[in-house]
């Protein structure tokens, strides 16, 4: 039993923060809802190559098919800092979903294809066609009168120039595609968040494009969808946690009856329960990550946990951090409003809190956490 | 005690629905915080004011019909019922218009109240300052006598005006004694803001839309005629209007009623999903309790009371309801509750981010709990 | 429109509360919990003769039957003062549900019978044999081995000489009758709260006892969970101020860190929260009185809601005064714990706030709110 | 990162599981919180003793095995699994054991940790007095040196002690310098209960049982040797016993697992009630992520970290998951759960008494608020 990262883990989380830090400074995300759509491109272009450059994207992909060959423990701490710095390009998507799914695929051509593109580091993946609902992975995907596929919702398809899709038939159950980008119709989805790239994306359904289909696909689809959990998961832990040091930096700062406002009690305390419900999100959010890369039976439930806690962890610090900074977060010019954003769209994604708390307890009531090694005392 | 309303009330609801049906506008007006959604909105309340459906509780004199706080009630279920555009002047007549009426001269009334009522002259509120917000008491804006001593000069900076950067009028208070302490030397001004010397900033809110604005004032020269209530008594007439904030007539009940049932008609349409039960059920009935509550405290007005520390509990209750009523609406859209699509999603999402303002503006929840703590519960002061 | 008491409604109000403080003040409580059964039932009686002179247990008996002729709007307030004063008597079952019970019922023997008894002023009745459940009124009452009913959880079955008593056949459907204490074997259940009367109650099934069947049942059983649900929902209304002002005037006295701990933010905070909740909770609790006493369609609706609302109320204020206390609270010599226990009782009987909640939606769904006069708006 | 146990750590799990279950009695005891309960309970500490189970994490020449904490975190899950009784020794072996192996001289930690170890010596808290219970700093009562000049005479008055009424020896912190400020100036003692001038008045708690005492000195004579720490030093030796008992040591995950294990069978025997889930799988999560948390917190330690302010986030947490999960078993019973009943309402009952007094001992976690927002978040003393 060691719940703790290890030094290299600890650097590399650190190395991609500082990197962050200085390529994308808070500006850069003002500058990527105002800019010019070209403008736009060119700088998520320049932050791909850096992340790349940091082996973020094929963090998980195998050494010999050109990444780093590094587990689920690696990357939690990568999307904590992506989610601290709300980075908009989908590396949750390409490093965390997409990887991993397209490496254990291989050798399909569709999958040897994708994840060539992806190990290049020159363009994120687009992943789409994965809802959770409380009954499990649900496809949002349907079929349109000219007998293409509309998926809704896809991330990152306006950079990417390969999607990764999944569908549904209620016969033939899942299907997981990888599908070039040139092959599709793209409609760009206007989003509260305007740093967030989604899209509507018309598909055509074709053996060529096929990753796997039936109980593979089904699987494979339940994995992505824990892994959408429990990454998304790390995601809301970082903005939690940049949320309630921006309102705590703030609430220093800020007087009013002549002193900090932080030195009020209803602050202390609103800020206090914020940063008690992210101190026990954490340490699932990092069990998730744990569970996945060690292929634990019980890798649904604890990503469900993770996804539960960290969901309810981002919402409460953007409500905490918004009444604390008070009429001013509610400004375009106070960057606070970016990360509460970026927060509420990702706890409603992947399944929000109460439909994982949902899955978790059928799960526990199934005692469908199988025994780990030992069972740990219940 | 008889909650059902006597026929006078009712023959004045039926009026009234069928007033709003013929003219309601069929598509949503343009947001109010933008140049042309408030053009748009200026008109809608010109038409309202034609047929005297602005200002129904004012004086028959100043453009409204004299009925009561019962009737203004009523009006109210069925203006949202229709579903009517959002009241652009409601800083006008909502907060100032109440205050006016208690405090102005007659020939203050004869002047502002009915451009007012009519949407001729749209308000805005100038109260908070940079380091003034919650501390309101510590306000630094100030008036000077003028050099005629017929008049006083505006200099300082007031924020957070809703709509501050279409408006044609503000009210606020200033610092007329310098030496006085917090509450005490502060005066309440009407100020044009065409006059020389206002400037404005707008300040884009979290959706982008310019929802207020910075007023900067270098030495605004405003007449005697345009101080409300006695000088150095700002505070007093100050908190008249943030009473009417919090209290009975900046928020009927009619809005979360209607809100609740818009919500109902959300979970129905999504299947009824067994998780979200609890939280549509306590958005509805919270909705519901705060209408019984505004019944309730009209009628104590009714029979004579004043509205009390109270008001700082409905505060508390209405903004949390609203906060409520939309994060069980955009819990149930889901994965969907994130586009701005025209509609249902992007109609919660909006409301959404209007209702988290709600706990903010007109004294944080935090300032209204220690007033309910100390008024209500006579706890000490900290 | 008027939503508000008459003065004469008020009056009765102060009479009640000035009785009770002068009959049972604070002391009378401890003392019912720790003397002998003897000395108990001589002050329950003493008490009973006292709410008896003030008219309290005929309030809503016709004056032709020999009671006052008054309405559930008049007994509003009278159980909140005995919810003010944790008073143990069955005031709610004797005067809110069995008399307008058996008035509507004569002139039916058994019901004339009981009536006459509870006018007399000389015992209370006692009630059992309905809960409610998510799908509305439900019979706790079993058939035993002996032919027997047994009824668990009646209330004040160790003083009255009638109980009032209701069970169900999933063949026949309710039945409700009016039993002879004398016929009955009556074991006290031990509850938490030391001053709350409850009995499990073993009776036979007779005729002679009869006081309704079918459909009559049926709707005098709902009208009994609604006037319940009501009437519990005043007095959780009355325990929950009586705490919340325990608390304000503790926290006024109680000095820590050089001054009185009702000073400080988080104290503050919590009394406002629970006073904010009693504060909407108490306009639903009245409505629901007046919709019983004028008998409105959506009476049901109406009586949920206040309970839900009541029962909230009254457990945060629970929670609420206990934390402001502290450790003292915690005490046996502190009177705090006579009223928290009686609110968590009260709380879970007549259906918890959950339960209501989901009453009250199911209604608002069917629009089961039937317009009044006219539809209020929505 | 393995959140596996190693082959040692599941040997010694399988050990404790087996004496457990051979030793563990069938009935459960009479509540520790009555005079024939609390004997009952030290027989229990004796048989753990015997076979070297009461302290496990102790060094071996105390009387335990001087394993680490994730072994001893092993041992409560088993401990807890096997339903065994209380820890009538808590406030020893948990709170001033650790104290006392960081600060004990040699000749106390011979002379007070193995008789503790053994239920020979059961130990209570001297710590809160009358009016210093949140503010523990504002403590009065006070040592000073005797004639002889070889020890202390105690005067005052501690309250809230746990079992006070029963033990044999109790810790607590007194003020030897008058003159110094609040936090400065108190001593650490350790005081025979049996010692002349020591009187106890028990304090009936809310089910009536005598759950804590007060405990008076008057003229208590002890000699130096009973000093734990540095005179006018005790404010840091309490601080260590403050931060295991709102840490690792006093509660241990597997209270709280093992609680929402029960839960959860609950639910399925009242037949799943759908408006219970939520609420239950909250219950559930939040006792599973405690156990992650201290799994966490132990691996810090275990690389040689110390344990922070975080530890006030561990009491908050603890005390309101334990609050919350007996809260939901008493909705699953509905209006059975005010019964006195011995089995399930019962047992639930009991437990949501003794969970309401959490969020109160330990600090209030009001304090605990203050203390995560100012040592983990930097903010301002008020």
């Amino acid at each position: 039993m060691d719940f703790s990262f290890s030094d290299e883990q600890v650097e590399l989380r650190h190395a991609v923060r500082h990197a962050l830090a200085r390529e994308f400074p808070l500006d850069a995300l003002r500058v990527t809802v105002q800019t010019t759509a070209d403008e736009r491109a060119e700088r998520a272009g320049a932050r791909w190559r850096m992340l790349a450059e940091l082996g973020a994207p094929a963090l998980l992909v195998p050494e010999t098919a050109g990444g780093l060959g590094l587990s689920d423990v690696d990357l939690v701490g990568v999307l904590e800092e992506a989610g601290w710095s709300a980075l908009p390009e989908p590396l949750l998507e390409t490093a965390g979903l997409a990887a991993p799914m397209l490496a254990t695929l291989l050798p399909v051509a569709p999958a040897a294809g994708a994840l060539h593109a992806l190990v290049s580091g020159k363009a994120p993946l687009a992943v789409g066609g994965i809802d959770i609902g409380p009954g499990g992975p649900s496809s949002p995907t349907a079929v349109t009168p000219d007998g293409m596929l509309r998926t809704p919702r896809v991330v990152g398809a306006r950079t990417a120039t390969v999607y990764l899709l999944a569908c549904r038939d209620p016969d033939s159950g899942w299907q997981l595609h990888a599908v070039p980008a040139a092959d599709c119709t793209l409609a760009p989805t206007p989003t509260l968040d305007g740093t967030r790239d989604l899209s509507t994306v018309h598909w055509p359904l074709s053996s060529e494009t096929l990753l796997a289909y039936g109980v593979a696909a089904e699987a494979s689809v339940g994995l992505m969808a824990d892994r959408g959990a429990a990454g998304s998961a790390a995601l809301l832990i970082g903005l939690a946690d940049r949320m309630i040091t921006m309102a705590a930096d703030y609430a220093k700062e800020r007087h009013q009856f002549g002193k900090p406002v932080g030195s009020f009690q209803a602050v202390k305390h609103l800020l206090a329960d914020a940063r008690v419900k992210l101190e026990f999100a954490r340490p699932a959010t990092y069990r998730a990550a744990w569970s996945l890369a060690s292929a634990q039976p019980s890798v649904s439930h604890d990503a469900s946990m993770a996804k539960a806690m960290a969901s309810d962890a981002a919402d409460l610090a953007a409500r905490v951090a918004l009444q604390v900074h008070g009429a001013i977060g509610y400004t375009w010019e106070c960057d606070l409003h970016f990360f509460m954003k970026r927060a509420w769209a990702l706890s409603a994604t992947w399944g929000d809190a109460a439909t994982h708390r949902q899955l978790v307890l059928a799960q526990a009531r199934r005692r469908g956490v199988p025994a780990r090694r030992s069972d740990p005392g219940t | 005690m008889d909650l059902t309303f006597d026929a006078e009330h009712e023959e004045f609801r039926a009026e009234a629905r069928a007033w709003l049906r013929a003219h309601v506008p069929h598509e949503p007006l343009p947001s109010l915080d933008t140049a042309a959604g408030f053009e748009a909105h200026r008109a809608w309340e010109t038409a309202l004011f034609s047929d005297r459906w602005s200002v129904v509780s004012w004086p028959i004199e100043f453009g409204g019909r004299g009925v009561g706080i019962m009737a203004w009630l009523v009006f109210e279920e069925e203006y949202y019922r229709a579903r009517a555009p959002k009241r652009v002047s409601q800083n006008g007549i909502f907060l100032l218009g109440p205050t006016l009426l208690e405090y102005g001269t007659p020939a203050q009334k004869e002047r502002f109240l009915p451009p007012m009522a009519s949407g001729e002259e749209i308000w805005c509120q100038g109260w908070s300052e940079p380091d003034a917000g919650s501390d309101l008491a510590a306000i630094r804006s100030r008036a000077t006598r003028n050099a005629g001593g017929d008049g006083w000069l505006l200099n300082g900076q007031k924020t957070w005006a809703s709509r501050g950067a279409f408006a044609d009028w503000c009210f606020g208070i200033f610092r007329t004694d310098p030496q006085a302490e917090r509450h005490r030397g502060l005066t309440y001004f009407l100020v044009a803001m065409d006059a020389p010397g206002v400037t404005v900033r707008p300040i884009p809110q979290i959706d982008g839309e310019t929802g207020f604005a910075e007023i900067f004032f270098e030495n605004v020269e405003v007449p005697d005629a345009q101080v409300l209530g006695d000088e150095d008594a700002g505070w007093s007439v100050a908190m008249s209007t943030a009473g009417s904030e919090r209290g009975l007539s900046l928020r009927s009940p009619a809005r979360y009623t209607k809100a609740a049932a818009r919500l109902i008609d959300l979970f129905d349409q999504r299947g009824a999903p067994p998780m979200a039960a609890d939280a549509v059920a306590r958005a509805y009935m919270d909705a519901e309790a705060y209408r019984l509550h505004t019944y309730w405290t009209a009628s104590q007005v009714a029979r004579g009371h004043a509205v009390g520390p109270e008001a700082s509990c409905n505060k508390i209750f209405w903004s949390e309801t609203d906060v409520q009523i939309h994060e069980t609406a955009l819990a149930l859209l889901g994965p969907e509750a994130e586009l701005l699509e025209s509609g249902s999603p992007g109609e919660w999402l909006d409301g959404y981010l209007f209702s988290l303002a709600g706990p903010i503006y007109a004294g944080t929840n935090q300032i209204q709990r220690n007033v309910v703590a100390e008024r209500l519960l006579g706890l000490p002061r900290g």
